[in-house]
């Protein structure tokens, strides 16, 4: 009997990965933000899985809705002609494809090193389905209130468990500081061309 | 809604607004329209609307409370708005002390403050563009051309309306304390408005220094409290726990003594504290001695311990009231503050600000013991007839309105002082109604004029009728001008009540009747002085004439605020039939706790008795004291007539035949001079000295230290060249050549660093699990 | 099909962050638009929120209780978020990288080269 | 160390963009007709517009001088087809001058009747696709209702709604039919309650004002250089009417008619207290204006035209009877203006004795008025030029010919 | 959840295999709710049409289909789906072909997680609100998409206007979404409609004066986010032709027009949701009724049935609200929309989250008197509760 989660993970994860490697592989940078979406937009869907709605929904919304905007954006002001594509040498590719197989391969490696990660908890794995319900204590650990640390089960973690109220303050300011940085980034100077007379039209005698 | 949640939240609103007016005014205020004129409109929108919040929170209390022949007292809202911090038991907080007197006050102060705020439209209209200061000096040697400073003025009054509704709904002495400092700011910054005049800096100056004199006694009233009660609140408010934390007044007249005068526990443990620390030495534990000290608090009690402490607070709180409200010893700054803004001697120094002292004792009363009254009574008395007669010899228009506000401040300290705490505050109302419309009258006339001095007016009815017609209500209004027995304007109500409880108390109390003799005949004087005025500056013939034809009415926006406030000056003072309606009954309401029944006889003094108020009710106390009044008013009318109106006696000739009386008035008797002589030049001599010891002493020893430093600094430097420096020197020549070893590895090719990224990862990753053991495969 | 009755183990997740990581790196290294190697930037960001979201996830492992709970989303939320803040920034440097140089092309901004 | 001082007029702080050559036309919505506008944008800002004509070029002139006067009316009627009666007045006067004709009385009220109506049917047509030009449909479909209304009085005039040839020199193709009169008042009165409607839908909107309040402002000095004629020109403040201030007999058509000519001067329009009030916004010259021109002048014709019914039904001559097909003309030239809704309609005629005139030619007033185009919206935006080129009102057919 | 206990029921009791019941369950739901998004499209063209020429003085369609010309929207279809399928020469095919489907999509998206009354809704997300938000941002790809690979510079021009223009009211669009949130405390859907039960006092947007102003601002930033007029730059038909859409034609093109309407009706949905109430009405009918799950089951669906026509109203009503704007109206200039957004929605946004804020802080009750308590639990359909309470 098919398990559905794992179905549909399967199915996420193949869209995720099939449209990463399409963005590397594509040469025209409209069709490469496109298939970044798509990757984005499907990852989005493991975190459902994962039990990670609100997270999910933010990657929707941020991500993908916000970023990726942006790029299309930039993507757009930046896409003409000669620009749309740049090829790069067989000898670049042999480079960058042995020091990327090689880390991934390190990382695949790191993936499956430990047993315990290998073996589902199959009882809690439902779960998922229905949704973390996470909204309202992230919300509490963002204003320094840990209401899941009393659910901690080990000792040692409940120990520690402090609120995210300074961090989420800095990220508060840094998102300003960036906003306003960027903004003032991207406002180059240049000089005005002074605009020339109409050439069509010249004033009748 | 219910009404303790509703009246606070409208009085909340009511408060804040002009707050808000303010900020918004100080971030923007300048580019609010031309000349920020959209200014004056934001700030007398925020007093409008706070006018309107605060006439419906009185409708919620009067629906709640409907006035009654014979009111009763009703209960206070008492409660905290926002708690700032609390130590302990003690409470830091943004409170509120509502009855129906806060009402009143709230109402007054927002209608008047309307008013004015309208008026300084019209009034402050030449601070929109370039103004040109003739009184002042430029640097170019010409008169001072400076920009206009309109939104500043509104944003000031902002402040200042947003303090004063602060100091009124405070609910303990604390915020009462920073809102009587900030009203003081607000008097300081408008009374120095055109600060490039000597004279208006100095004054500023002179107001805010006498003001601080008075604030010293303030606070000692307020340690003491603090130190004896444990407390800043006024009334009963939940504490932690939901516990009833007594306020200062429950604490002072317990409901347990059927609210009679009471040491407390706490000043009675403060003026004993050698004895109970003796308590403490002998007790096995601190539960026992508390046991004990307990025990012995009623027997120290009748002892007399803590009643001085009682007095000395009051007396302390009156000194700060005595400062704001310019009463004897303390009145000099008021006719200087005269140099402000004519709306601004309306506002603050006439109508609310100088009221607020003369308002804080009347919230205060409860606290005060029978001997305090007594000094207050006194100081009062003075303040009234020293005040009165200077004005006599004013010619300042402004000036003799200065020393008429400081006059009738007296007579409301008097009345408080001799009993008739609703008769003095009554007069508070009227009085402000009255005097504001007597400022605005004289501000139209001196815009008008551009001159102060009446000496230069005249004849003034013609061109400015209405100005004359509002300011004849005025006067009248101030003089106590009525049908004896039947009806009268405004102050002829207030000053009668006033009167008749200063001869109730010449009954009760003999020895100190004189008081009331002299009160009358300040009541002969007020007229004379007022109808001086209006006939030197209305009536007669143009003593100069290039002025008179110059003179013109005042634009609508000042004349409509002064027919809304003649009105007020006019039926202020009345109760309407059948429903009741009047500010008396409406004062009876918030009468405190204990005091409606007078006073015992004075510990201290002997036959000192403050009667109850109610016996000055009586008619046939009344009708005397009435007819008597009028009489004095009459006959201070008729002087005036007689010198001013018809001219049948010569001013001038009578000034001869009392040179030295006069000679005493002009100078104001002497208290500049005197305050001059014995603290402005000590104070001066001694900085001087301190002056001198600085040069001479401490400058020595830091040039001193000075010399030395430099000489160690030399050795340094030698060090720092030879040693230090070659150490750095060659470090740096060495990462200089590393340097030019590694650049070659820059390329600037940003692929080519990701490439180096991912391949020193995999690296370090692979050296570490070989070396560390740590296995990558399973 | 034996690969879809098992359930989903949090190794699987891994490999799946592992793509996205090592494609993100691949992207970054082939790519000469500027354009082109800020989405490389972005899978790479993906890569580590997909493990720490996994990581976080208890019914994922055999030993749940290690799990990082809450703290793995997020530390999956600041990645997000700063991620859109490294993209504003990212792509405003893009312009006027494009402003002055009048092309996007990476390879061409190598005056700081040693 | 001084600071550096940048020139807000030769540094802008923007994103480098590339300027984009942008076809607007021959098939555009907003063209109103075949007319090819090549765009220079950076962005959404345009920087220079160069207007193509020629794409509905009909040799009118050519034919004109291979038929007779009286043939040549129904081409006349293909130049501002949205004002035919006005294109047939202008080239019969001109002959009629050559001609030293005379029309009678009532053949002349006829005529001001029938050119005010279609004067109030072309500015309805000029507004309803000015409100269309900045996406508001809704009065686009208004205006067209009441201009069938007045189509249908020409069909009753002359049998056509759109050629008429019905004035034709020497005077009239035939006497107004009766019971017309009555028609007639009975869609001047349904029109007049329609024009609040308008004004509430376009002149008064606020986003309209917004639209066009300040846009493509034409100064008084440069429409007069350039020879704009018509709103254009009143709508810059130019207190010029042909109507007032033509050649003898082109004013005497109108001497003893009340009316005013509507432009802005000293700060207000003429009358304009019962219409909305200029907004602050709107610059003398603009979109704005040249639209509110045309809205009071609906009103004014409105006037005219009872004015002329008035007259008619007092006047107790004929109406006058056209020339012959073969009628020789006069030696000599002849060149006469007349106040076309669109601006100043000028034909030359010169005759050489036969039945065919030597040389026909004709002034185009939307030509000279779509001739300042680049002018006034150099550095607009790119909505801003349908909205100015609405406001300039022409008619391919007759810049064309 | 209700469709798991259809598909538990359909396995246990038939014996389905597992996938089938599943997938059966799912398919159906999907083809439920396309159906009400096609239906809604169908129903607002013709209505578009009809509307159109009421507000013209004109009687709209009469021909096709009877007396109401209700036909009309088949007629169009057929047409539409008739055409000849262009592709321009210039364009990148790819993407051409991909664009509409993309917006197509996040259009309908929006309805899996919109409840069409007390838990009536395809996927009960407990983030609702926030999904709806991010997936509803994500229309604008396809109409840039479409823009930029139609090889067309006016197509390019509405890509980049309708880009700039609905990133830009994205913003005020979220904070107005957020107020409502705020007060209600909760990102769940049903949970906020329901919050707001019993009488239109209830409603949101009555809650206090900056919620009634924030509605206002909502609705203007639907009309912005959703391209419609004078917001409908992106299309601008005397400015850019037809904007995204001059090169598409046939099926392509009624794609993205079922996705505008689609969004319409989704944004009108969320808006009474979050302001209007929902499923409540003006007058609890239901209630009085007894329509309620307390008495019976089937009493209690009926209840629901009624309030999906009150909500499905007030969405409709949102909708013919819009409609009659952008037959009123000209249209805006690009940076006069832009100001609009960015000075004014903004900033007003801000201050209506800020006054919200401290009005809930000094009145926590509300303005006025609310005829059921504002935390009452609501009364929930039983596959609504946790599992937990369910002991599952």
């Amino acid at each position: 009997m098919i398990n559905w989660h794992t179905f549909f993970f399967m199915l996420f994860a193949t869209i995720t990965c099939a449209f990463a490697v399409a963005v590397v592989v594509s040469a025209n940078v409209v069709r490469m933000a496109v298939c970044l979406i798509a990757s984005l937009a499907a990852v989005t869907g493991l975190y459902f899985l994962a039990a990670a709605d609100f997270v999910a929904a933010m990657q929707l919304m941020i991500y993908v809705g916000g970023t990726l905007v942006l790029l299309v954006f930039g993507v757009m002001l930046t896409a003409r002609g000669p620009f749309v594509s740049m090829k790069i040498t067989p000898a670049n590719w042999l480079m960058a494809g042995l020091a990327g197989g090689a880390l991934l391969i390190l990382l695949l490696c790191a993936a499956v090193s430990v047993d315990a990660w290998k073996t589902a908890a199959v009882a809690e794995s439902a779960a998922g389905r229905e949704g973390g319900h996470t909204v309202a204590r992230i919300g509490m650990a963002l204003l320094g209130l840990r209401v899941d640390a009393l659910e901690q089960p080990n000792p040692a973690l409940r120990g520690g468990m402090a609120g995210y109220l300074l961090p989420f303050e800095i990220i508060s300011v840094h998102l300003l500081v960036v906003l306003v940085g960027a903004a003032h980034l991207a406002r180059a100077r240049r000089t005005k061309k002074p605009i020339e007379p109409p050439s069509g039209t010249s004033r009748a005698a | 809604m219910e009404l303790a949640r509703l009246v606070p939240l409208l009085l909340l609103f009511a408060w804040l607004l002009p707050l808000g007016s303010f900020a918004a005014i100080v971030f923007a205020g300048p580019r609010m329209g031309r000349g920020g004129h959209k200014a004056a409109y934001l700030a007398t929108g925020a007093i409008g609307a706070a006018l309107v919040l605060s006439l419906a929170a009185l409708g919620a209390w009067l629906w709640h409370h409907p006035l009654a022949a014979d009111s009763q007292a009703a209960a206070p809202l008492s409660g905290d708005w926002y708690t700032l911090a609390e130590f302990g038991k003690l409470r830091l907080a943004i409170g509120y002390y509502i009855d129906a007197l806060t009402l009143g006050m709230f109402v007054m102060v927002t209608l008047i403050s309307t008013c004015i705020h309208v008026y300084s439209i019209g009034y402050m209209h030449e601070e929109l563009g370039e103004v040109t200061d003739p009184l002042v000096r430029g640097s170019d040697g010409g008169p001072l051309v400076r920009p206009g400073r309109f939104p500043r003025f509104f944003q000031y009054l902002s402040l200042f309306c947003f303090s004063m509704l602060g100091l009124c709904v405070a609910g303990n002495i604390a915020m009462v304390f920073v809102f009587w400092e900030l009203v003081g700011i607000c008097s300081y910054l408008l009374i120095g408005f055109y600060i490039e005049r000597r004279s208006a800096s100095t004054a500023a100056n002179k107001a805010f220094i006498v003001n601080r004199v008075g604030d010293f006694g303030m606070i000692v009233g307020i340690m003491i409290l603090l130190g004896g009660l444990g407390t800043f609140a006024f009334g009963d408010h939940l504490g932690a726990g939901g516990k009833v934390e007594p306020g200062i007044f429950s604490q002072v007249r317990p409901a347990s003594a059927e609210h009679g005068l009471v040491v407390p526990d706490g000043l009675v443990r403060m003026a004993a504290a050698d004895r109970l620390a003796a308590v403490y030495a002998s007790m096995p534990s601190a539960d026992a001695a508390e046991e004990e000290i307990a025990r012995q608090i009623p027997q120290l009690r009748r002892a007399g311990y803590g009643y001085w402490l009682l007095i000395l607070a009051g007396l302390g709180i009156f000194c700060g009231c005595v400062g704001k409200s310019a009463q004897f010893p303390l009145h000099v700054w008021l006719p200087d503050a005269m140099e402000g803004p004519t709306p601004v001697s309306a506002l603050i120094h006439a109508a609310t600000m100088v009221a607020a002292g003369v308002y804080l004792v009347g919230r205060f009363y409860p606290v005060f013991a029978p001997e305090v009254l007594l000094v207050i009574a006194v100081t009062g008395c003075i303040t009234l007839f020293l005040a009165a007669t200077i004005a006599i010899a004013a010619t300042d228009i402004k000036r003799v309105l200065a020393y008429s506000t400081v006059s009738q401040l007296g007579y409301m300290m008097f009345s408080l002082g001799v009993g008739g705490w609703a008769a003095g505050l009554f007069h508070l109302f009227t009085h402000a109604c009255f005097k504001a419309l007597l400022f605005l009258c004289s501000g139209s006339v001196i815009h008008a004029c551009h001159t102060n001095e009446m000496t230069e007016m005249g004849g003034l009815r013609k061109k400015m009728p209405w100005t004359a017609g509002t300011m004849l209500a005025g006067c009248l209004a101030i003089s106590g001008a009525g049908i004896p027995l039947l009806i009268g304007l405004s102050g002829y109500h207030s000053k009668d009540a006033i009167l008749a409880q200063a001869f109730s108390f010449a009954r009760h109390a003999p020895a100190h009747g004189w008081l009331f003799y002299v009160a009358a005949a300040g009541a002969a004087i007020t007229a004379f002085y007022m109808f001086r005025l209006w006939f030197m500056t209305f009536a007669g013939k143009p003593r100069v004439e290039h002025i008179y034809d110059h003179a013109h009415e005042s634009p609508a926006v000042m004349i409509v605020p002064l027919v809304i406030l003649a009105a007020f000056a006019i039926g202020a003072g009345w109760t309407l039939p059948v429903v009741n309606w009047g500010l008396p009954e409406l004062l009876e309401q918030a009468r405190p706790l204990g005091t409606a029944e007078g006073f015992p006889e004075a510990r201290t003094i002997a036959g000192l008795v403050i009667p109850a108020e109610h016996y000055s009710h009586e008619p046939a106390l009344h009708r005397i004291v009435s007819l008597a009044a009028f009489a004095a008013a009459l006959v201070g009318f008729l002087i005036a007539v007689a010198f001013y109106g018809l001219r049948l006696l010569s001013a001038e000739a009578a000034r001869r035949w009392f040179a030295p009386v006069h000679w005493l008035l002009v100078h104001k008797w002497f208290f500049d001079e005197l305050y001059d002589a014995v603290f402005v030049k000590p104070a001066l001599f001694l900085a001087r000295q301190a002056a001198e010891i600085d040069r001479g002493v401490i400058d020595w020893a830091a040039d001193g230290s000075a010399r030395l430093c430099v000489l160690i600094a030399r050795i340094d430097d030698w060090l720092d060249r030879w040693i230090v420096d070659r150490f750095v020197n060659g470090l740096a020549r060495w990462t200089w050549r590393l340097g030019l070893a590694l650049r070659p590895l820059q390329s600037g090719q940003l692929r080519q660093y990701v490439v180096m990224i991912a391949v020193s990862t995999v690296t370090i990753f692979i050296l570490v699990s070989i070396y560390r053991n740590y296995a990558l495969l399973p | 099909m034996p690969l879809l009755n098992q359930p989903v183990s949090l190794s699987h997740y891994l490999v799946v962050g592992a793509i996205l990581f090592a494609c993100g790196i691949l992207c970054m290294a082939t790519k000469r638009n500027a354009i082109g190697v800020l989405m490389g930037v972005e899978l790479v960001l993906n890569g580590a929120a997909v493990n720490f979201v996994a990581f976080s996830a208890p019914f994922l492992r055999g030993d749940a209780e290690l799990a990082l709970g809450l703290d793995g989303h997020l530390m999956t939320l600041f990645v997000i978020v700063l991620a859109a803040a490294e993209a504003a920034v990212a792509l405003a440097i893009a312009l006027c990288y494009y402003n002055t140089h009048a092309t996007i092309d990476v390879d061409e901004g190598d005056e700081l080269r040693g | 160390m001084a600071v550096e001082r940048v020139d807000p007029e030769l540094v802008e702080f923007d994103v480098r963009t590339d300027e984009m050559l942008i076809n607007m036309g021959p098939q555009h919505p907003s063209t109103h007709g075949v007319l090819r506008l090549v765009l220079r944008t950076d962005g959404e800002v345009v920087s220079s517009v160069v207007p193509h004509i020629g794409y509905l070029h009909r040799c009118a002139e050519k034919i004109g001088e291979n038929v007779s006067p009286r043939q040549w009316i129904p081409y006349t009627d293909r130049m501002d087809y949205l004002a035919g009666m006005n294109m047939n007045l202008g080239w019969a006067m001109t002959v009629e001058k050559l001609m030293g004709l005379e029309v009678s009385e009532k053949t002349r009220h006829v005529r001001v009747m029938v050119c005010e109506l279609n004067r109030i049917a072309s500015h309805l047509v000029a507004a309803g696709t000015y409100g269309l030009d900045l996406g508001s449909f809704t009065p686009f479909l208004y205006c067209f209702r009441e201009r069938e209304k007045i189509l249908n009085l020409f069909e009753a005039v002359c049998g056509a709604r759109l050629t008429y040839s019905y004035i034709v020199p020497g005077g009239l193709i035939a006497d107004l039919p009766p019971g017309w009169l009555e028609a007639c008042e009975r869609c001047l009165s349904e029109l007049e309650a329609v024009v609040p409607e308008l004004h509430a839908v376009l002149t008064s909107n606020e986003i309209f004002i917004r639209r066009t309040a300040g846009v493509g402002v034409l100064s008084p000095e440069m429409a007069i250089d350039y020879g704009c004629s018509g709103p254009v020109l009143r709508g810059s403040g130019v207190k010029w009417d042909l109507r007032r201030d033509g050649q003898p007999s082109v004013a005497g058509m109108y001497e003893d008619y009340r009316f005013e000519v509507i432009a802005q001067a000293g700060g207000s329009y003429p009358r304009d207290q019962e219409y909305p009030p200029v907004p602050p916004a709107a610059v003398l010259g603009d979109c704005w204006h040249r639209f509110y021109v045309r809205m009071l002048e609906v009103v004014q014709s409105i006037g005219l035209v009872r004015q002329a019914m008035e007259k008619y039904r007092r006047s107790a001559d004929a109406v006058s009877e056209p020339i012959k097909i073969t009628q020789k003309l006069p030696r000599g030239e002849a060149y006469l203006e007349t106040e076309a809704p669109k601006g100043q309609m000028g034909f030359l005629v010169i005759g050489d004795g036969t039945a065919i005139p030597w040389r026909v030619r004709a002034r185009s007033s939307s030509f000279c008025n779509l001739s300042v185009l680049p002018e006034i919206s150099r550095g607009c935006l790119l909505a801003d030029i349908p909205a100015i080129l609405g406001s300039l009102d022409i008619v391919l057919g007759e810049i064309d010919r | 959840m209700r469709e798991r206990m259809i598909a538990e029921y359909l396995t246990t009791r038939y014996g389905l295999p597992g996938w089938l019941a599943y997938g059966g369950v799912a398919l159906v739901q999907c083809l439920i709710l396309l159906g009400i998004m096609m239906f809604a499209a169908a129903l607002f063209t013709w209505m578009e049409r009809k509307v159109a020429g009421r507000i013209q003085d004109r009687l709209g369609p009469t021909r096709v289909g009877g007396r109401f010309g209700w036909l009309q929207s088949v007629a169009d279809g057929i047409k539409l789906l008739a055409k000849e399928d262009l592709i321009p020469k210039e364009a990148d095919a790819v993407l051409f072909r991909l664009a509409p489907y993309i917006s197509f999509c996040a259009a309908f998206c929006v309805y899996l997680v919109l409840p069409f009354s007390n838990g009536w809704v395809a996927q009960h997300l407990n983030v609702g609100v926030f999904f709806i938000v991010a997936v509803a941002g994500l229309e604008v790809f396809g109409v840039i998409l479409g823009g930029y690979s139609s090889g067309s510079k006016w197509s390019l021009y509405g890509a980049m206007r309708e880009a700039a223009q609905v990133v830009s009211y994205e913003v005020p669009l979220g904070l107005c979404v957020v107020i409502p949130v705020m007060v209600a405390g909760t990102l769940d859907l049903v949970a906020i409609g329901n919050m707001q039960r019993g009488w239109g006092v209830n409603w949101l947007v009555f809650h206090n004066p900056f919620l009634f102003i924030t509605f206002f601002i909502y609705a203007l930033c639907t009309v912005a986010s959703t391209n419609r007029a004078p917001f409908d730059l992106a299309e601008a038909e005397s400015e850019l032709v037809a904007g995204f859409l001059t090169e598409y034609s046939g099926f392509r093109w009624s794609v993205f027009f079922m996705a505008e309407y689609g969004s319409m009706y989704a944004m009108s949905g969320l808006g009474s949701i979050l302001f209007l109430g929902g499923w409540h009405g003006p007058i609890p009918v239901a209630e009085m009724l007894g329509l309620t799950y307390a008495n019976h089951a089937v009493l209690g669906w009926l209840g629901d049935l009624l309030g999906a026509c009150n909500f499905l109203f007030k969405a409709f009503l949102g909708v013919a609200s819009m409609m009659w704007l952008r037959w009123t109206l000209p249209r805006l200039r690009i940076d006069q929309v832009m100001t609009t957004c960015l000075k004014y929605c903004v900033p007003l946004a801000a201050a209506m989250f800020v006054g919200t804020m401290l009005w809930t802080y000094a009145l926590p009750g509300g303005l006025l008197p609310r005829s059921t308590p504002m935390g009452a639990v609501a009364e929930a359909p039983p596959w609504t509760a946790p599992r937990a309470a369910r002991g599952e």
